[in-house]
C-alpha cells in the first residue's frame, strides 16, 4: 500500500550493522525540522547510543514556504560506538517538499533512501522549488525514493483531536517521528514524555501530535519497513546529556565564576551565530551577568572594565566582532588585564556567509592588532571541549594577566553530542591569589617570577590607588615611559609572558594513528571529527598516518617539531587558505602541505581521506 | 559619608602635570580634588576612567584608582566597571573629540541605560592633544590646521545631545568659574544614575579665548544665565534681564525686565522639565544668554535598579555549579 | 524634474524578496517604490545604501544603484558617496539596531553636519536578523533571548536623539500608513540637507504589535496627532483633543477641547521650532498623543554649501601639478 | 674670550674632512628649535649639499620651560655625498638648557662638542632638568665642552632693536643658527631672505633676528672656531627640494587625482603622526578633498562610499586607526573597490608611544581581517619615495580592483632629504577603462581575464544599475549566494587576483653590497638607509653582504627566493619582534635570523654592523 515509489523498491532492504546511520531531516523553516530533530535526538540519547547532529539553517529569518533559500535541514549519525562527526552523507533523507528535495538530495549516499511528502508534490510546491517538472517521474538516480503522502496521512491521523488545519499540518514532523523512531528501532516514550509536558496547556495540540507520532510509527510497522536497530551501545556510568557547542560553552563561562570566585561579566553584541551563546546565559542567569552592548566595541570595553574591577570579563561574537575589537583587545595586552574573548568564526570576508562555518580568522586573532601584542589563542575541537576550553581560557588569562582568544566556529556552536557531565568537585580550582604585596613600593607592573604576570590589585582596595593604562609603563615603576631600552625591555616582556604559557602546557600529542610513519596530519578546531575518522580509517587500512590535533594555537605547543620530524610529509588541514599551516612553516620551517576547503561546509570525511591518499602515492 | 576629614592634597598624586602651562585643565583638576575631598569618598573607593586627550591625562594627577583607556571608549569601559563594582564612586572623564567624536555613541548609551558614572565633558571645542584641529563642536568656519579655510560641520550642543539621549542629570559649567564648578560637580556626584557635566575649557594654545565672555568675571553676568531650580531665570549686570516663553515661536526668548516683560513673567527654572531643558540647552539667537548650571535632572531608577533581582547574584557554590550542568535537560 | 513617467515597477528588481511574510518592509518598500516613481528621476540617478539588518536588505529590491555595507555604517559610506558625487539621490536605510546601536555615531554625525542625504530608520524596536534580541528603541522590561527576564535598558526616543544632533529635518511615520508615508518619504527627499524620517514597522515575528495601536486605522486617531505645520495639533477621533502649553511644567500636554480649553488655545504646529519639535517628540504622559509627521524643518546650508570653493575644483591638470611639485618653497 | 669651557679645549681642533657631518639642536618646544632646524636646512639645500634630517618632538603639547619632558631636538646629517639617514650620533650638540643637554647627550659622538647656553645653567633650571650639580664642572666625559652664554650675547645684540626682553630671548635660536653657519661655511643669505618675508609685518622682530644671525656668525669668527666647509658637491641641474616623507606623501596623494582624472577623497580621523597628512592636503586644497570624520571607521567608510561613487577613497591614520578600519577593509575586499589606507606606523602596542616610531604593524596589515581577505601591502623607504608609493598603491588599486595599505612611520613621516622633483609630464597614466560592458549580460562580478579585477561601473551610468555588498556574491551572476562550491571559487578569485599583482610588478633585486656571498639583510621601510650605509660599509670593508630593500611586502615579489639561495646567511631587519621574517620564512622555508629593535628609535648604522658582523663570526 505504498503511495508511490520508483526504483522498484516495494520493499526497503532490512539492514543489522553496526555502522553508524546517517539520517537526515529536510524542510521549510515552518516544518519543525529542527524539533523533529531535537525529539529524535532524545530517544537516541535515551537508548544511550552515541550521535552527532548538525542544524543547517538557512539565513533567512522565515523565507516564503516552498522556497528553495527557506529550507532548514538537520542531520543525525548515531551508532553504539562513537560518533564525531553529522557524517558525509545521508542513508535517509526526508524531504517535506520539493524545495527540500532539491537542495538536499546531493547530501544523500549514493543508493541511499529518500522519503518525500507526496502531498506536497503538486504544481504550486513544484513551481516554488523551481522544478519543471516532477522530479520523482525521471526517478532519483542511484537513489531509493519512497513517496508517501505524508500530509494527507498526518490529517487523517489527527483528525479526531479536533485541532485546526494549521496546527494539523504542522503536526507532519511527528508523524514523521514516529516513522524514523520504527525504522530505528528507538522508543517513543521519551518523546511521549516530553509531549505531555510541552503541550500541558493545549490538550488538542497534545493528542494531535501523539497521534501523529503513533500514525508515524505504525506506518512503518504496517508496511513492514526494516529496521535498522543499532546495537545497545556499553552502558556509561557517569551522567551525560545532549549538549550543543553553544550550551557547552556557556556552560563553562558559568564554570569560570564557580571556580575562580570571581564574577564573570559577559559582554557581547548580538551576531549570528555567537549571539546564540548570549541567549543561552541570559537564560542561565544565576551566577554570571549578562550585559547587552550597543556595539562590540563597547562589549569588549565593557568586559575590560569589568576585569579591571577584578571580575573576569568576557565577550563573545564572530568575524567582524573581533575585527572590530581590535584595538581594545592591545589595550586589554597593553593593561595586562585577564580577559576572554570568543569568536565564532563564520564564513567571510566582510558579512560573507553568516551562517556557513569557517576557519579563516585565525591569522586575525594571532596577528590582527598594532604593536607587538601577543596573546594566547585557543580552539576547542568538539562540542564538549566548549566547555573545557573555556576553563583552560580563564586559567590561562587569570595566570597570565592576560586576554585569550578562543575560536569556535558556526559548525561547533550548533553540533551536538553526547556529553558526559564533569563532576563539579573535580573540576579545577581558578581562584587568583589575592595577597597583597609591600604596600611601600608598590607599583602595578610588579611581576610574578615564574609566570610575569603583573600583580591584579583591584578598584576598593586601601593603600594601593594605582593608574594603569595604554601608554607605555616604566618596568620599574608603572609610570609612564617614552624611554628607549624600557620600551624594548616591556615588549619583550609582554612577548616572554605569553611564550612561557606553553611551558606550563602539556606538549602536543598524536590523537590518533601511527606516531612516526608518511603522513602527519595536523588540524585544529572543529574539524577534528572528520580529520580523526579519515585518520582512522586510513589506520586501520595499513597507512601509517598520525593526527595532530591542536587545541592551542599560540603560543604553539612544545614537541610539533619532534612529532612532525618522525613523518615524511606533513600536512594542515583547516577551512581557510592555510593559516595555522603558515603558523607551522614559519616556526619550524617544515615543508607543511595544505589541505583546504573554503565552502562554508565542514570537510567530508571522504574529501579528506582523498587527499591524504594523494599525499600518499606522491 | 564625611567621616576622615579629606583635603585636596589626598587627592593629588606624585606625577608632574604635564599640560601646556595656562590649560584651563589645571582649574578643573583643582575643583574635583576640592570636590573629592568635600564628598569624603576614600581615595581608593574612587576611580577615575579616562579616553585619550589632553583632558583624558586626568587620572594620572588623582590619587585614585584610574584606568587612561583607548580613545572615546571610557563610557564602555567604566560601565563594565561600574556594573561590575557598583561600589565604587566611578567618574568619567573626556575631552569634545573623546566624548562626542570618536565615543559619541558610547556617550549616547551610558547616558540612556542610566549608569550611575559621573560623566565631566571637558570641552575646549578643538582636539588638543593631536594640535589643534577642530572638533565637533568647533563653531562653523573654524580655521584649524585641518580646516585652513575654515570648518563646515555645524557644531554639536553636547547638552543637547545628552538631553536627546534620554539623560536624567544634564548640567553645564567652566573652568575658571571656580564659585560654581565645584557645586555642580558635587550635583552630577549625588546623582544617583548617568549625569552628565559640560565643562567649556580653554585651550589655552589651540582654541584660546573660544568661550570668550562666558567664562569672564566681567562680561560674563551679561551672557550668561545661571539656572537655579525654581528661581527665576534672570540675567545681566544689574539682574536687568530675563526670559519668557514666547508662544508665537513657541520658545523661549530674552527680554529686558520692565521694558518688554515684567518680572513676574520671568520664566522660573524648572529641573524636571525636560521640555524647559531642552529649550535652555538650544538657546540661540540675539541676545540669547548661554545657561549654566543644572539644566536638568530628573532621577529615575538606574540600569542597576531595573535589572532583574538574580542578575545580582554571587558566583554558584560548587553544588550549584553540579545542578546546572547536570541540567533539567539532563539525559540519564 | 519628472520628465519620464515611471512606475513603481521600474523600481523593481528581479530578486525575490525574502522577508519573512507580513513584514512591515514590505508595505515601506511598497511606498518607496511609489515615492520613486512619482518623484521621477532615473533609476541610475538614485542610489541606496544600507547597514546591515533585515531593513539593510532593501536595496536588493530596488533597481537603483545599491551598496549593502556593513552594520552600522551606512551613513558613513554614503556621505562618501554624496560627497563624491553631489547629483545623485541618496538614500540610507537601516534598523534600529544599524541606526541606534552600532550605528548611533554616525547617525548623530551626519545629521549634524547635514549632508544631503535622506535617512530612512526601519524602527521595529528589534534586532530582526539576529533573531529577536531587544534593541535600543526596545521598551524596558522587554523579554527576548538576550533578555528573558526583561531589559533594564531605557530607549532611545530616535526623533529627539536625531533633533539633539542637529538634524534640520526630522519626521516619522508608519509601514501600514499609505496615505502619510509616501508624503513623508517626498518631503524627506525634497528637503535639502540631512533628512531623518522614522518609520515604525511591525515585525511580525520577534514584536508583532509592538507600536500597538498607532499603526491601527481604527484606534489610530485617539492616540496619534498627525502634526501638520501651521495646524492646529488636534486628535482623537472626532477631533476632540488638542495639545496646549502648559507654563506650569513648561511643557505641552493634551487636553479635552471644550472641557480643559478652547479651541483657541490649541498650540499650532511650526515645523521651523526646534522647541516644539523637541516638545512633541518627547510627548508622554498620561493621555499623551504619539506625534507623527513633518515635526521639525528647518533648512540651513548643507556641509556641502558650507564648504570653501576650492572644496569643488577637478584634479589638476599636469601642468598644475608641475607647480604643485615644484613647490613654492622649491630650492634651486 | 669664551665664556666657559672644559676640557682644556680653549680652541676647537680645525677639520676639513669630506666625512659627513651630525648637528643637533635641542631646547625647550618654545626655543624654536624645529625652526632653527629648518633655517639650517635652507642653506645646507642653497649649496647644493645633500643631508637628511630628523626632528625629534616631545610628546606634551607645550610642557612646562625647562623640563626634561618638553625637550624638542632637531639632527641633521649633511655632506656633499648621498645621505641616508640624519645619522647615528652627533658631532656637535647644541643645548639651549639643562634639560636638553641632560636628555640628548647621548646622542653625541664620542669626543663631539658640546655646546650649552650658560645663561640657562642656574640653580632654578639645573632643578627642573633633575641635575643635582652643575654637570660642567665635573667636565662632559670624553665629549668636549664649549660653554657660552648665548642668552646675554643675543640680549646684548639685540637691544638696539628695541623687541621686548620675551622676542630677545626668543632670537637665541637665530644667534645659534649665525653660529652654526660660520662653523660648516654656510651662507646667510637664504635665511636672510626668509627672514625678510617672513617677519615683514614686524619690523623690530625682523631686526633682533638678523641682528642675532650676525652676532653668532660673527661670534665664530672672532673666536676663530675652525671651520669644515664641506666639499661643493656636484652640480644637479633638476630642479629639487627639501621634503618630508608627509609631504612627498601628500604630493603623492593630490598627483593621483591628477594622473587618474579621478577625485581624490581623503577621510581621515586625526592621529598623531598621520594627522600632518591631513593638515598638508587640507593646505594644498585644490585637486583633493579632504573630509575629517567622528571616528576612523567613519573615515574609511566615507572613503570606501567615495570609491563606490567613482572616486579614490584615501584614508590615513596610525595604528590604533588601522586597528578601527579592520572590518571596513573587509567590506572593500568583498565588494573589490579600490582604496588606499596610509598606516603611519608608531610605538604600540595600544597607546603606546604616539610620537616614536616602529614597525610592528605590519602582520595585521596583511592577515588582520576576519574571513580570507587577501590585499596588497607596500611600504616606501625614504621620504622622498613616500611620493611614488602613493602612484604605485593608486595603480595597483585601480588595476585589481582591491583596497591597498601602505605602511609608513613615524619616522619617515617627520624625517626630511633633498628630492628632485619629478617631471610631471613623466609621471604615469592611471587613469581606469571606462569602456562599458555588454549591458544585456552585465553583472558587476564580471572580470578581467588577466588582472581579475571586476568591473567599475559608478553609480550614475545609465542601464548598469546593480547592487553590490558585503555578502557572499556568485561569480556569474552576482547575485547574493550561498553555494558551497561558489564560495570556494570566489574565495580563490580573490586570492589569484591579489597574487597575480606581483606578476605584474618587478622582481626583488639586490639594493646595494653584494650579489651573493655570506650574508643577506632583507629589510623593508624606513630602515632603509640604516640598512644600506651598514651594509655599504660592510661592503667596502670586504665583506660579502647583500642588501635587498623591499616596497612590496603583500603579495611578496618574485625572485627573493633565488637571491636568498645565493647567500649563506639570511637575515631579516625589523624595528619589530619578526614581522617580515615570519612571511619570508613561512613563503620560502628560509632559516632567516632576526635583527630586531622595538625602541621607538630607528636603527643606529653602528648596532645595525655590528650585529651583521656577529652573524658573519658564527
Ligand atoms: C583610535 C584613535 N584615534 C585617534 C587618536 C588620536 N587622538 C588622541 S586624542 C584625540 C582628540 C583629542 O581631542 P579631545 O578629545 O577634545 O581632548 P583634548 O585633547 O582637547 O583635551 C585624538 C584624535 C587616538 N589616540 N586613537
Ligand atoms: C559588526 C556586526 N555586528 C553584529 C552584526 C549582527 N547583526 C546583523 S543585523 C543586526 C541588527 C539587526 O537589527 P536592526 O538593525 O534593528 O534591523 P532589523 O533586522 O530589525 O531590520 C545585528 C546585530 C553584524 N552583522 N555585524
Ligand atoms: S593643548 Fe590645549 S587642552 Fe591640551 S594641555 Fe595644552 S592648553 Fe590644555
Ligand atoms: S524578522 Fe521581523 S523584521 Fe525581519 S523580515 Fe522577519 S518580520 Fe521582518
Ligand atoms: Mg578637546
Ligand atoms: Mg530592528
Amino acid at each position: 500500500m505504498l503511495d508511490k515509489t520508483k526504483n522498484d523498491t516495494t520493499k526497503i532492504e532490512a539492514k543489522r550493522t553496526q555502522e553508524p546511520i546517517v539520517v537526515r531531516f529536510a524542510g521549510d523553516s515552518g516544518d519543525g525540522v529542527q524539533l523533529l530533530g531535537a525529539q529524535f535526538v532524545r530517544s537516541a540519547a535515551d537508548s544511550e547510543l552515541n550521535f552527532f547532529t548538525f542544524p543547517d539553517y538557512p539565513a533567512e529569518i522565515r523565507a516564503p514556504a516552498g522556497t528553495t533559500f527557506g529550507i532548514s535541514a538537520f542531520q543525525i549519525q548515531f551508532n553504539s560506538d562513537t560518533v564525531l562527526t553529522p557524517g558525509d552523507a545521508a542513508d535517509v533523507l526526508i524531504a517535506f517538499n520539493p524545495a527540500a528535495l532539491k537542495t538536499n538530495l546531493t547530501e544523500v549516499k549514493t543508493g541511499g533512501l529518500v522519503v518525500v511528502d507526496e502531498g506536497t508534490f503538486n504544481k504550486r510546491g513544484l513551481k516554488k522549488a523551481g522544478y519543471d517538472a516532477d522530479p520523482r517521474d525521471a526517478g532519483l538516480g542511484e537513489h531509493q525514493l519512497l513517496s508517501i503522502d505524508i500530509s494527507k496521512r498526518t490529517l487523517e491521523a489527527v483528525a479526531e483531536t479536533g485541532v485546526g488545519r494549521k496546527q494539523a499540518v504542522m503536526a507532519r514532523n511527528f508523524w514523521v517521528l514516529g516513522l524514523v523512531l520504527w525504522m530505528y528501532g528507538q522508543n517513543r516514550k521519551p518523546v511521549n514524555n516530553w509531549i505531555d509536558k510541552k503541550f500541558a496547556k493545549t490538550p488538542d495540540v497534545l493528542a494531535a501530535n501523539k497521534a501523529a507520532l503513533n500514525a508515524g510509527h505504525a506506518y512503518g510497522e504496517t508496511m513492514e519497513l526494516a529496521v535498522q536497530s543499532p546495537a545497545s551501545p556499553l552502558h556509561v556510568s557517569e551522567p551525560y546529556r545532549v549538549i550543543t557547542g553553544t550550551d557547552a560553552m556557556a556552560l563553562g563561562i558559568a564554570a569560570i565564576s564557580s571556580l575562580s570566585g570571581l564574577e564573570t561579566f559577559y559582554c557581547s553584541y548580538p551576531i549570528t551565530p555567537a549571539s546564540a551563546l548570549l541567549h543561552a546565559l541570559a537564560k542561565i542567569g544565576s551566577g554570571i551577568r549578562t550585559f547587552q552592548a550597543e556595539d562590540e566595541i563597547a562589549a569588549v570595553c565593557a568586559a575590560i572594565g569589568a576585569s579591571y574591577g577584578g571580575a573576569i570579563g568576557v565577550s563573545a561574537g564572530s568575524g567582524p566582532s573581533l575585527a572590530l575589537k581590535t584595538e581594545a583587545l592591545g589595550l586589554a595586552v597593553a593593561a595586562e588585564l585577564p580577559l576572554i574573548v570568543i569568536n565564532v568564526q563564520r564564513a567571510g570576508p566582510s558579512t560573507g556567509m553568516p551562517t556557513k562555518t569557517e576557519q579563516a580568522d585565525l591569522l586575525m586573532a594571532v596577528f590582527g592588532r598594532h604593536g607587538e601584542a601577543p596573546l594566547p589563542v585557543l580552539a576547542p575541537a568538539t562540542p564538549g571541549e566548549c566547555f573545557d576550553i573555556m576553563l583552560d581560557a580563564a586559567k590561562i588569562a587569570i595566570e597570565a594577566m592576560t586576554p585569550v582568544i578562543v575560536l569556535s566556529d558556526a559548525y561547533l556552536a550548533n553540533a551536538a553530542e553526547k556529553w558526559i557531565v564533569p563532576d563539579a568537585e573535580k573540576l579545577p580550582d581558578l581562584r587568583p591569589s589575592r595577597d597583597l604585596p609591600d604596600e611601600s613600593n608598590y607599583h602595578p607592573y610588579l611581576r610574578d617570577d615564574v609566570t610575569l604576570a603583573r600583580n591584579w590589585i583591584i578598584p576598593g582596595t586601601p593603600g594601593f590607588v594605582h593608574r594603569i593604562g595604554g601608554l607605555e609603563k616604566a618596568h620599574d615603576s608603572g609610570d609612564i615611559s617614552y624611554d628607549p631600552n624600557n620600551h624594548d625591555k616591556m615588549v619583550a616582556l609582554r612577548a616572554e609572558k605569553i611564550a612561557r604559557i606553553s611551558e606550563r602546557c602539556p606538549p602536543a600529542e598524536i590523537e590518533t594513528g601511527a606516531e612516526e610513519g608518511d603522513v602527519l596530519v595536523i588540524g585544529w578546531g572543529s574539524t577534528y571529527g572528520a580529520l580523526k575518522t579519515a585518520v582512522d580509517n586510513l589506520d586501520e587500512a595499513g597507512h601509517a598516518v598520525g593526527h595532530l590535533h591542536l587545541r592551542r594555537l599560540w603560543p604553539l605547543p612544545r614537541g610539533i617539531e619532534k612529532i612532525a620530524s618522525r613523518f615524511k610529509k606533513v600536512i594542515v588541514a583547516e577551512l581557510n587558505h592555510g593559516h595555522l599551516r603558515r603558523l607551522i612553516r614559519s616556526e619550524y620551517l617544515i615543508p607543511a602541505e595544505a589541505l583546504n576547503r573554503v565552502s562554508g561546509q565542514p570537510f567530508k570525511i571522504a574529501d579528506v581521506e582523498a587527499e591524504i591518499h594523494q599525499l600518499l602515492n606522491r | 559619608m564625611n567621616e576622615i576629614a579629606l583635603s585636596a592634597k589626598d587627592f593629588t598624586t606624585d606625577q608632574e602635570v604635564r599640560w601646556c602651562p595656562g590649560c584651563g585643565d589645571y582649574a578643573i583638576l583643582k575643583a574635583v580634588r576640592k570636590v573629592l575631598a568635600d564628598i569624603g569618598r576614600p581615595p581608593h573607593e574612587v576611580a577615575f576612567v579616562s579616553g585619550i586627550g589632553c583632558a583624558a591625562r586626568f587620572p594620572y594627577y588623582l590619587s585614585t584608582y584610574g584606568f587612561h583607556t583607548i580613545h572615546g571608549r571610557a563610557a564602555a569601559v567604566a560601565s563594565g566597571l561600574k556594573l561590575a563594582r557598583p561600589e565604587l564612586d566611578v567618574w568619567v572623564v573626556g575631552g569634545d573629540g573623546d566624548f562626542l567624536s570618536i565615543g559619541g555613541n558610547h556617550t549616547i548609551h551610558v547616558l540612556r541605560r542610566n549608569i550611575d558614572l559621573n560623566l565631566l565633558l571637558f570641552n575646549n571645542a578643538i582636539y588638543g592633544l593631536t594640535k589643534g584641529q577642530y572638533s565637533p563642536t568647533s563653531a562653523i568656519g573654524t580655521r584649524s590646521p585641518s580646516s585652513p579655510e575654515g570648518s563646515a560641520d555645524s557644531p554639536i550642543n553636547a547638552a543637547s545631545l545628552a538631553l536627546g539621549s534620554g539623560a536624567r542629570f544634564v548640567a553645564r559649567s567652566a573652568d575658571t568659574l571656580q564659585d560654581h564648578l565645584p557645586e555642580i560637580l558635587k550635583r552630577a556626584q549625588a546623582h544617583k544614575g548617568a549625569s552628565f557635566v559640560e565643562i567649556f575649557q580653554n585651550c589655552i594654545v589651540y582654541n584660546d579665548n573660544a568661550f570668550g565672555p562666558i567664562t569672564d568675571k566681567t562680561a560674563g553676568p551679561d551672557v550668561v544665565v545661571r539656572a537655579e531650580h525654581g528661581e527665576p531665570l534672570i540675567f545681566g549686570k544689574d539682574r536687568e534681564k530675563g526670559l519668557v516663553f514666547d508662544p508665537e515661536r513657541n520658545q523661549f526668548k530674552p527680554v529686558v525686565i520692565g521694558d518688554e516683560a515684567t518680572r513676574d513673567q520671568i520664566a522660573h527654572h524648572d529641573e524636571t522639565s525636560l521640555t524647559l531643558a531642552q529649550a535652555l540647552a538650544v538657546m540661540d539667537g540675539p541676545g540669547a544668554p548661554m545657561v549654566l548650571g543644572v539644566l536638568y535632572c530628573a532621577p529615575e531608577a538606574t540600569y542597576r535598579e531595573r535589572l532583574p533581582e538574580n542578575y545580582r547574584t554571587k558566583p554558584l557554590d560548587r553544588s550549584a555549579l553540579s545542578d546546572l550542568l547536570l541540567g533539567a535537560a539532563a539525559s540519564r
